[in-house]
């Protein structure tokens, strides 16, 4: 079995309840459902270039969870010379789980909550197949 | 013209006789357990799905989704919702499925003055004349395809732009025309493709869900021309243009986020064949006037929003 | 154009806003929660919880907050009508420059 | 509506700090400045749009004032300012703060508690120090005043 580490990048997202909804997600795959095989990665590191930051992402799997469609995580991660294996945006969920709107940056509220719950077991079973699946 | 479309409807009935269910709607109705108008919709799917055509039940294809995997493709998609909660345009949509046409029996029966009851056992009387009302529904899908404009609406689109914080608002140069509810027309000929600005793209935020009206729809100058929902809130687009919808942008419909990523170009909703451009337009503002509209609309909105 | 206008009519002389029929109304205030421009106002202490409180804040030919009344207990006027009556505006006031 | 010479606002910019408990304070502290404490004049930048958007936040940057408020010593916020836009106009270290400060206790960075908020609000006062002085300089203007 694979070695890699999972990196689960979230977008800073400082404006948007979604992206507050993405990063707590975030935390619960990395600390509570996949706290072995997963860690998190500050985005801003890829931003300035850091070299360490940049090579951990190059050699490892990556997630890139972003809370608009202006896709930071995804496009700061590719900017560090890599295609997350996986890449998703929070309104993927909310197309499915409209009742679940994440409320306000600081507080997204009770429906924010449970989209947060679905993300985060949706995610964990996709990393979990991906590490099976081999590579 | 007519020879055309002679051809086209012979290569349509040619296609049909090759897809499961003979072509016919695929019926999507509300399950009908709870109000009269519930039941319904029940009784209508089960007469529209007769002649053939394929029913989906809104419990199985609830619980099991690859059921009906065979049927779907099998043909447009008809929704017969019975209340306003619309149970069943929902599950099509959680789903991701293209809503050809949806009817809402408590709209129809509120055009024929009639009251729906509360217990869920069908009036005949209701039925038959619902049933009636349909007629046309059958031939309808047939002439749904109508292409897009070919050659229309490809030229590049030049914008303009004014800062206000750090948001910065876009405004064509030419071509389009606004309401004051934000809704552009961009004009072509004798059609127009109808979207909202980037405006309402901010403010909105990012866009979750387009429900496009269903293709040969008309529609009048401020109606209803689709509806969006973005992660705030949920929004009309009322037409600044009167005609007939002639195709809308099924793109949209998969990727909703396009009007955030272009409001003015991709992410256009509706095409029309427009009907009164000349008295529409008398009550447009033209892309400079809408500028400056907008200049002055944002400058209160930030005013009141920190109360001053 | 400092006060509120609509196509250069003066907001307060449109006659557009949700009307509630209280025989239908369950008062389950989603039409308030849904609408951003505050037109609904939660009376808890009277009968008729809910009242159309500022007409003028409504977008004219928005209805989107009936979408959201599973009652029906919300209506508009005729669209038709208003245009027609802000076209008659609009001329009477030579164009609403 | 003329083009007013001096800036209407001030750019606050968190690093993005996903990774550290400091990082989710520096989130948090701006947040708290923006809606509560200086509201309408302190305008929140997003880092890694710097990088993914369009050039509008980069040109927002160089139009006006720039916080820059880090985390921990690698100062992402303060740094992709530079490479990005230009100087920053002041610069927040919040680890740096906590040692001044004492803290030494363990902090989470994914479930802010009482002391986490707490810390939240100190740094977020020592934000609005910073705006107040570029505010009293007369260099930044509030909107209705110019």
């Amino acid at each position: 079995m694979s070695e890699k580490k999972v990196y689960v990048i979230p977008c800073s997202g400082i404006g948007k309840a979604s992206a507050s909804a993405g990063r707590e997600a975030t935390y619960r795959v990395v600390e509570e459902l996949m706290p072995e095989r997963c860690e998190t990665l500050c985005l801003g590191l890829l931003t300035t270039g850091d070299e360490e930051a940049c090579g951990k992402v190059r050699d490892n799997i990556v997630v890139a969870i972003d809370g608009c469609a202006k896709d930071c995580a995804r496009k700061n991660v590719e900017a560090a010379g890599k295609t997350p294996e996986i890449a998703h945006r929070v309104q993927d969920y909310l197309k499915r789980r409209k009742d679940l709107k994440p409320e306000a940056v600081l507080d997204i509220g009770e429906g924010g909550r449970k989209l947060v719950e679905v993300m985060s077991r949706e995610l964990a079973a996709e990393i979990e197949g991906l590490l099976e699946g081999g590579d | 013209m007519s020879e055309k479309r002679k051809a086209r409807e012979t290569e349509k009935s040619s296609q049909k006789k090759e897809i499961p269910g003979g072509g016919k709607w695929v019926v999507l109705p509300c399950n009908g357990l709870d109000k009269e108008a519930g039941a319904l919709a029940r009784e209508m799917a089960l007469h529209i799905t007769k002649g053939g055509g394929n029913l989906i039940c809104p419990v199985l294809y609830g619980r099991n989704p690859s059921r009906y995997e065979c049927e779907l493709a099998g043909g447009p998609l008809l929704v017969i919702d019975g209340c306003k909660t619309g149970c069943a345009s929902k599950l099509a949509r959680e789903r991701g499925l293209k809503i050809a046409r949806r009817l809402n029996v408590r709209e129809m029966l509120k055009e024929m003055g009639i009251k729906g009851g509360k217990a869920p056992v069908p009036d005949p009387d209701n039925l038959s004349r619902l049933i009636s009302s349909l007629q046309g529904l059958e031939r309808e899908w047939e002439e749904k395809e109508v292409e897009p404009s070919p050659g229309l609406f490809t030229s590049p689109v030049e914008l303009r732009e004014f800062m206000m914080e750090k948001f910065v608002f876009k405004v064509p140069i030419s071509g389009y025309f606004f309401n004051e509810n934000d809704c552009w027309a961009r004009v072509e000929g004798t059609r127009a493709r109808l979207g909202v600005s980037d405006y309402v793209q901010q403010s909105a935020s990012d866009m979750v869900f387009f429900e496009p009206p269903a293709v040969g729809t008309e529609i009048d100058i401020f109606d209803e021309a689709g509806s969006l929902e973005s992660t705030k809130t949920a929004l009309d687009i009322i037409s600044p243009v009167s005609g007939k919808v002639v195709a809308i942008n099924d793109e949209l419909v998969e990727a909703p986020e396009l009007i955030n990523q272009d409001p003015y170009v991709r992410g256009w909703a509706v095409e029309l064949e427009l009907a009164d451009f000349k008295g529409d337009s008398e009550l447009l503002m033209d892309c400079d006037r809408y500028f400056s509209y907008l200049k002055d609309k944002v400058e209160r909105e930030f005013d009141e929003k920190y109360g001053r | 154009m400092s006060e509120s206008t609509f196509m250069g009519v003066p907001r307060e002389k449109i006659p557009w806003c949700p009307e509630i029929d209280y025989d239908k109304c369950d008062f389950c205030m989603e039409c308030d929660e849904f609408c951003p421009h505050r037109v609904f106002e939660r009376r808890d202490d009277e009968e008729r919880k809910l009242a159309v409180a500022h007409p003028e804040n409504c977008v004219v030919f928005c209805r989107a907050c009936a979408k959201t009344c599973e009652p029906d207990a919300l209506s508009f006027p005729d669209k038709k009508e208003t245009t027609a009556l802000i076209k008659r505006m609009r001329e009477e006031a030579g164009d609403g420059e | 509506m003329a083009l007013e010479a001096r800036p209407k606002y001030i750019g606050v910019l968190s690093c993005s700090g996903e990774e550290e408990p400091e990082g989710t304070i520096a989130r948090n502290a701006v947040r708290l400045v923006m809606e509560k404490y200086r509201p309408g004049i302190t305008v929140s930048l997003c880092l890694p749009l710097y990088l993914a958007g369009d050039e509008g936040e980069r040109k927002f940057a160089q139009a006006v004032p720039v916080i820059a408020v880090d985390g921990c010593e690698k100062a992402c916020a303060k740094l992709s300012t530079e490479k990005y836009s230009g100087e920053v106009r002041d610069a927040i270290d919040i680890r740096a703060l906590l040692r001044e400060w004492g803290v030494e206790d363990e902090l989470s960075r994914s479930h802010p508690g009482e002391r986490e908020w707490e810390l939240t609000e100190r740094v977020a006062q020592e934000i609005v120090k910073k705006i107040d002085v570029l505010l009293e300089s007369g260099e930044v203007v509030r909107r209705d005043e110019g």
